[in-house]
């Protein structure tokens, strides 16, 4: 391959899933508010005006950041400097470069050379993502532990109980998928979606493993510690980890929820809904089921997958708000007891039938 | 023990009032983002109607644009305080100190002064209210002996860049003036928007 | 005349009492209080104000018992239907001409109108008429002020005037319900206990200027004390604020009244006493240490008694003890006269402690209260001081200080200014090479002296002192020392422990029990039995 | 029967000449023969009431002096007359001051008393000079002074003026003011025969009462006794007034009927007038209806009837009267003459005259007429001297009695945004 062309599609590449995730989120931000106030009916965020418009409440985004950007940035006398200035760092940073395996379509063709649209296609990439997700509650605890405050610091605990309770039921999914799907590469499972039962039925995760996807979705949305999960941070009465952090430090823990909600997404997709696939949707165009097709460009078809997956992504960046702004909070022993006492026993369960399936159908 | 015997024969009582399947919770939950997602899905197509100037009125959201619209309050509703003024424009208050006695905010200061006419005898020298501490509560108008001071300017945001800020002093307070007496109409518009 | 005590019956109990005792008294010994206004046990029986009516079986109507003469076998109903109705009745028409005048009432919160209204008054009125208009705020003399128009013509007043100072200012003109209480044209009520009117009157109609709308009595609260005005030592109650000091002009001593002791004082304090609350909290008193040659800084308790000690011993040295002269306030507790005693003399050997200074020449004692002696425990003094000092009388320190004999001196609360001239005591001071004040003010005297060290004021301590009759009475603290002062017990304490002198304690019932162990006055007298002998304190005087 | 108005109409009747023409200064004489006690149970025979207004008998009140009390002892004669209705000490005092004088004599001789004290009302100005003439005539005849009539007994009697106030007919108000205090009933007990002027033993009797004493001495206890009606001892002047034809002072026996008084001794009522109401004993004594005047006047009769003779003046109203305006006046007068000095008189007369006040002004209250009676009842028997059951009475006898009259009033005269001041009488008041 071109060496020029190899670099630049990297890093466009790159710049594409740091994008994608970040803008994402960044608009996560302003649903967040638009989106409780449609679904409360409410009007929602309409105060900040550009020109004399509110452009639906989109000028609040660019307050928001303004108001981040100019705000002390504030470390408690006998916390840890450097730790704490690290953990939002660290919460990140985590939770964006697990980004880096997941595809966001199958590959181009430019100039001749075929280019994967994922930044890096890994034989484990899901395995990585696990591994990822896994260190990005040291943000946490580190925030909570180096603020030196009993409240921040319980609250950091609190999160990385939860993370390691739900991050188990998390692997167990993804081991029935694996099992469902015989792969580890993240391309290939997206691949492997690609088929179809009965020639119209797209043979996506959700279909083979039904169970897996609502475990793997309840234990994604308790990652991304968000209502109906947000003990670590339960912002308006318990206080989380983030106590004493302000300005972008403070934006950067926000932000990381957002990007979590949107990897969850992703991931979400990919694993269950057939990740950049479009059903009959072919290299060469759409075939029908009932007959006929609609032949296509090989690119146009690549970059109509891309956008699928985006609107796959936003989709269940949309269902992970809407429980959100519908479900109260649970208890922390609620919690606990959803974690261990059903989340995992059914998840286990799940391996069991999967791996009895695969093997009764192999 | 007897507490927790207690809690327990009541968590029990609240688990038998819900059936299997509301347990399982799974479902429950896709009942309430159904419900919400109506919500959702409703708001929108009247929102993008009244973005595109189809419609001038959302019919489901009771949202009042504040500083722009002002809810018409109810005749009684306690707002700030004001002192009430005699025919002669003194004030009406001769610091019996009665409002600060009864006051459960403790956010009543007054200092007494002999009264600067014959025909007063007591007057308030000065007559601070610190309206970050006041609660509303209206003891202070309920007590006024002399019906010196009111809680009808209709002046609900009282906002101030310091804690002295929040502290009227009683130029301030005989300066405020009544909120406009509402008309018949509008009190029956305002009860029948309230009691929907 | 009959047997010494007679047997009647009130309220179904039975009381025996002296033969002669009116039946409210009898009442009162039972615990039952008969509403009463016009009634003073320490003034002759006016019978006016008639709220005291009784139903006293076999008598045709109710009786006024505040002149019915107690009888054996009575049958006294206070609580009856007739004697409710009666006193119902009385209040009413008591209230038909008062004004509603409450909220600016200094009487406001200690009316007895108001306490029996809220008792036994009709709720809903049946006056649709005017009220008579009578002259209000009328200044009737230095202290009091006199509203008419509030005023229930009970006459106690005028009964005070006629019988307790014996000034007649007071009488009631005109009659029927324009009766109006007034000064005796071109008198002012300005005797040495005018007062106690405000005392006495039930109501709000003769008021204190000097505590006119200063602070509501309600937001008050009371101590017993002991009067330092002269060796009387009249018991006092001290009315005080805790909180919304925004009141009374920012201080916390609001008045003082006088507290029943039929021992000492009776019912009444003169108004030198009675107004010399003013000198505890006024602008004069002395707050932090204070080294006058050095550069004003405040060097704070433990630096201050250092450089005492330092700089009284070189003098000692230098000049030998006899040059020292300690000048104590004969106002001073028995206990810090002990004190003092034990650090100055035991301790540092010195043998001139002088505190008697002569009465001025307008100072006289009257048969009432008030003493020419304006020392609250010169008794003490003379017990304590006496003998072992050298010199007893302060002209005698102050002409050897002429002589150029002594050359220092210790002033412990004390100003020699009125009695000796400031001039003179400036120039005396001067001569001197070392000076320390201990007390509570800065005036002529603390100001010429090196170092100053702040004490506390008598509400703000507790301790003993002993009045002109020997009569010893305990006051305890009312309110905590302003500033950095400290009680003058406290202070020699630890001017005691800076000069490295057997310690002294802080406590004044340990002080006293080591005074009444030595001293043959206090013997056999107990510092709890003092506290137990306390007046109770009466809101609202009787 | 004409005893002590028998001087009346003879010319110059206040010289001491014409007095001892007509036999005066006889009886003093035979007094002084007499042993005190003697003459004290002769008064108590003959029943002579006190004639003031109170009716307590007088012999029975000149026994209870202690015995074996130092102090010197006082009399003191009441002439303060200020009863409205009332004028019969006036007539005494201005046509037989000897009378008057020789009565005084005995009553000090009786009752062992040197210094004698007539305390006349200011307005009686002709009067306190007659007195004064008469006894300057006395004197000078040697009937007062250190020896009377040559015995070893001295006698001063003093004229004191009051200065008009109604109160100071009240014996201890009487006894302030001449102590010269201020003129406030004192508290009883002590009574003044124990604790009366300046503390001593005093006897306090009325003009008429002390009258009608040389009389009692020549008729002889018994005899003056039967002149009256039961326990109601002589004869009496009566002072009739209001509308009759003939107004006047008359001197009848004790239980002669009131309609008598009115109807044959009076002149009856003016043609075409119908009696309405009648107060048969000064103004204070509650008022009699049209229907109750066929009663003897004697102190009992009337109390047990629920009024009182009083001071004997005789008041008619005819139906020309409208009674709440004669109450008004009554009312005023007693809420002006209230002392001020005990709470429910001072502060219940004037409230009563502020609300018939509003009454006469157009602005009484279906609720008026029940208030004046609670305002006076509640005065009634709290007060420290009778002023205020003379005040409360005449109210709750006008207003019981004739209450449709007041209701009728009220709902005639009302007047909706009444002006301050419309009625003459409510301008008087």
């Amino acid at each position: 391959m071109n060496a020029v062309l190899y670099w630049t599609s990297t890093i466009a590449k790159s710049a594409y899933i740091l994008v994608f995730p970040l803008t994402l989120a960044f608009f996560l931000a302003w649903a967040e508010r638009k989106q409780s106030a449609v679904m409360q009916d409410r009007i929602g965020a309409n105060r900040a005006k550009f020109l004399g418009r509110p452009f639906l409440g989109l000028v609040h985004m660019v307050c928001d950041a303004v108001k981040m950007f100019v705000k002390e940035d504030f470390v408690p006398d006998s916390g840890h400097r450097v730790l704490h200035t690290l953990a939002p760092f660290l919460a990140m940073f985590f939770a964006l470069i697990t980004f880096a395996v997941i595809p966001f379509g199958y590959q181009l063709t430019i100039a001749g050379e075929t280019i994967g649209l994922q930044v890096a296609d890994l034989n484990v990439g899901i395995l990585f993502i696990f591994a990822m997700a896994s260190l990005g509650v040291y943000g946490m605890v580190l925030a909570g532990w180096s603020s030196n405050n009993n409240y921040a610091l319980l609250g950091g605990i609190r999160a990385s109980a939860q993370m390691i309770s739900y991050e188990i039921c998390i692997g167990m999914t993804i081991i029935g998928a694996i099992l469902a799907l015989g792969t580890l590469s993240m391309q290939d499972l997206v691949i492997r979606q690609g088929y179809h039962y009965f020639g119209w039925l797209p043979r996506w995760g959700v279909l083979l493993q039904p169970l897996g996807f609502l475990l793997f979705f309840i234990a994604g949305i308790a990652e991304t510690k968000r209502v109906p999960f947000d003990m670590p941070e339960g912002e308006s009465e318990i206080i989380g980890f983030n106590l004493e952090y302000s300005s972008m430090k403070f934006a950067m823990f926000l932000f990381t929820d957002f990007i979590e909600t949107v990897l969850i997404a992703a991931v979400t997709v990919t694993l269950f809904f057939g990740g950049w696939q479009i059903p009959w949707l072919f290299e060469s165009g759409f075939v029908w089921p009932w007959g006929g097709g609609w032949e296509i460009h090989p690119n146009v078809v690549n970059i109509l997958r891309m956008a699928a997956f985006a609107a796959k992504v936003t989709f269940f960046c949309w269902l992970m708000m809407a429980i959100r702004w519908t479900l109260p909070r649970f208890r922390y022993d609620q919690l606990m007891d959803l974690g261990w006492k059903w989340l995992l026993p059914l998840s286990l369960a799940n391996i069991v039938v999967t791996a009895l399936v695969v093997l009764l159908v192999n | 023990m007897a507490v927790q015997n207690i809690i327990k024969v009541a968590a029990r009582r609240r688990e038998a009032t819900l059936g299997f399947w509301e347990r399982v919770y799974i479902f429950e939950v896709v009942r309430g983002l159904w419900i919400t997602t109506e919500h959702f899905v409703g708001n929108l197509y009247y929102h993008i109607l009244k973005l595109f100037g189809i419609i001038k009125v959302h019919p489901l959201t009771p949202t009042i644009q504040y500083p722009e619209e002002q809810r018409t309050l109810a005749p009684r509703l306690r707002t700030l305080h004001r002192l009430v003024r005699r025919e002669d424009g003194s004030p009406r208050c001769v610091a019996c100190m009665m409002c600060e006695t009864v006051c459960p905010a403790l956010c009543i200061k007054i200092v007494a002064a002999e009264g600067d006419k014959p025909q007063i005898e007591k007057r308030p020298k000065s007559f601070d209210i610190d309206m970050g501490r006041c609660i509303f509560c209206g003891y202070c108008v309920e007590a006024c002996p002399e019906d010196a001071i009111r809680m009808d300017t209709g002046i609900l945001d009282i906002a101030a860049y310091s804690r002295e800020g929040m502290v009227l002093d009683i130029d301030t307070l005989l300066s405020l003036q009544p909120a406009q007496r509402r008309t018949d109409k509008e009190v029956d518009e305002l009860q029948r928007r309230l009691l929907q | 005349m009959g047997s010494a005590t007679v047997k009647l019956t009130i309220d179904g109990r039975e009381v025996e009492v002296p033969s002669g005792t009116r039946v409210i008294e009898a009442a009162k010994k039972l615990g039952i209080e008969i509403p009463h206004y016009c009634y003073h046990p320490a003034l002759s029986i006016a019978g006016s104000c008639r709220m005291c009516l009784v139903e006293i079986e076999k008598f045709p109507k109710p009786a006024i018992s505040c002149h019915t003469v107690a009888a054996d076998g009575m049958v006294v109903h206070t609580d009856s239907g007739v004697a409710k109705q009666a006193r119902a009745a009385m209040l009413e028409f008591l209230l038909a001409n008062h004004p509603l005048d409450c909220p600016i009432c200094d009487q406001a919160g200690e009316c007895k109108l108001q306490q029996y209204y809220m008792t036994v008054g009709q709720y809903d009125s049946a006056l649709l008429d005017n009220k008579v208009k009578k002259s209000k705020a009328k200044i009737i003399g230095p202290h009091v002020m006199l509203d008419s128009e509030r005023c229930i013509l009970c006459s106690r007043c005028v009964r005070f005037t006629d019988e307790i100072s014996k000034s007649h200012e007071l009488g009631i003109f005109n009659r029927g319900d324009h009766s109006e209480l007034s000064n005796y044209p071109g008198m002012s009520l300005d005797n040495p206990y005018s007062g106690n009117v405000v005392d006495i009157c039930p109501v709000g109609a003769l008021t204190d200027r000097d505590f006119r709308f200063k602070v509501r009595v309600w937001y008050l609260d009371s101590a017993p004390s002991i009067c330092h005005g002269c060796a009387r030592g009249c018991n006092i109650r001290v009315d005080y604020l805790t909180r919304r000091l925004h009141h009374n002009d920012g201080k916390r001593i609001a008045r003082f009244k006088p507290r029943f002791n039929p021992e000492v004082n009776g019912h009444w304090i003169c108004d030198a006493g009675r107004y010399s609350y003013k000198t505890l909290e006024d602008e004069d008193r002395l707050y932090n240490p204070r080294v006058t040659d050095g550069n004003g800084d405040n060097p704070g308790w433990n630096a201050i008694t250092g450089r005492i000690a330092d700089a009284l011993s070189s003098h000692i040295s230098e000049y030998g003890v006899g040059s020292v002269a300690v000048i104590a306030s004969a106002s001073m507790t028995n206990e810090e006269m002990w004190a003092a005693r034990q650090l100055f003399y035991d301790g540092l050997k010195i043998e001139k402690i002088a505190w008697r200074i002569p009465p001025g020449p307008d100072d006289i004692d009257d048969d009432l209260l008030i003493r020419a002696d304006k020392n609250a425990n010169t008794f003490g003094a003379e017990q304590i001081f006496g003998p072992m000092t050298h010199a007893a009388d302060v002209q005698q320190v102050l002409d050897k200080i002429a002589e150029g004999k002594i050359k220092a001196w210790i002033v412990l609360d004390r100003d020699l200014s009125p009695a000796f001239g400031e001039e003179k005591i400036r120039k005396l001071t001067g001569g001197l090479k070392f000076s320390l004040y201990a007390g509570s003010h800065l005036h002529a005297t603390s100001r010429s002296c090196r170092f100053l060290l702040p004490t506390a004021v008598f509400t703000e301590k507790e301790g003993t002192i002993t009045n002109f009759s020997g009569r010893v009475q305990y006051f305890p603290l009312v309110v905590p020392p302003l500033g950095d002062a400290l009680p003058m017990l406290e202070a020699l304490s630890r001017l005691s422990a800076a000069l490295k002198l057997e310690p002294i304690s802080t406590d004044p019932g340990a002080v006293f029990t080591a005074l009444a162990g030595d001293i043959a006055h206090f013997k056999g007298t107990s510092y709890a039995e003092l506290i137990k002998r306390w007046a109770p304190i009466s809101k609202i005087p009787s | 029967m004409k005893l002590v108005s028998r001087n009346f109409a003879t010319p110059d009747s206040h010289k001491l000449a014409v007095y001892e023409q007509s036999g005066g200064y006889a009886r003093i004489r035979k007094a002084l023969e007499m042993e005190p006690q003697k003459i004290i149970d002769e008064v108590i025979t003959s029943n002579l009431r006190g004639l003031g207004g109170a009716g307590f008998p007088a012999g029975r009140k000149w026994s209870f002096l202690p015995k074996g009390n130092p102090k010197p002892r006082y009399l003191v004669v009441n002439a303060d007359e200020g009863e409205p209705g009332t004028c019969k000490d006036k007539y005494i005092m201005t046509y037989d001051p000897h009378l008057l004088l020789e009565g005084i004599m005995i009553a000090s001789w009786a009752i062992n008393s040197h210094t004698c004290f007539i305390y006349i009302r200011g307005e009686y100005v002709k009067q306190a000079r007659i007195l004064e003439e008469a006894i300057a005539e006395a004197k000078a005849a040697g009937y007062l002074g250190d020896k009377i009539f040559g015995k070893d007994f001295p006698l001063e009697v003093i004229v004191h003026r009051g200065a008009g106030a109604y109160i100071c007919g009240e014996e201890t108000s009487l006894l302030n003011s001449l102590e010269g205090q201020r003129g406030w009933p004192r508290l009883k007990p002590p009574f003044p025969a124990v604790e009366g002027y300046l503390a001593c033993p005093t006897i306090v009797n009325n003009v008429e009462t002390i009258s009608y004493v040389p009389w009692v001495i020549e008729l002889g206890g018994q005899k003056f006794a039967e002149l009256g009606s039961e326990r109601n001892g002589g004869l009496r002047l009566y002072s009739v007034s209001g509308c009759v034809n003939k107004p006047g002072v008359y001197e009848l026996p004790m239980g002669t009927p009131l309609r008598e008084i009115i109807f044959e001794h009076a002149g009856g009522l003016p043609e075409g007038r119908t009696l309405k109401a009648v107060i048969p004993g000064g103004s204070s004594a509650p008022v009699l209806t049209a229907a109750e005047i066929d009663i003897p006047m004697d102190f009992d009769s009337l109390a047990k009837a629920g009024s009182m003779l009083g001071s004997a003046g005789i008041i008619v109203f005819d139906d020309s009267v409208n009674l709440v305006e004669a109450l008004a006046v009554l009312i005023r007068f007693y809420a002006h003459e209230s002392c001020g000095q005990c709470t429910p008189c001072r502060e219940g007369t004037g409230w009563m005259r502020k609300i018939i006040a509003r009454v006469l002004d157009g602005g009484g209250r279906p609720a008026d007429p029940d208030n004046l009676l609670r305002i006076a009842n509640n005065i009634i028997g709290r007060s420290i001297c009778p002023l205020g059951e003379a005040a409360s009475l005449p109210v709750i006898g006008f207003v019981t009695k004739f209450r449709a009259e007041f209701e009728e009033y009220i709902a005639t005269s009302r007047k909706v945004d009444a002006p301050a001041t419309t009625s003459r009488m409510a301008a008087a008041l």
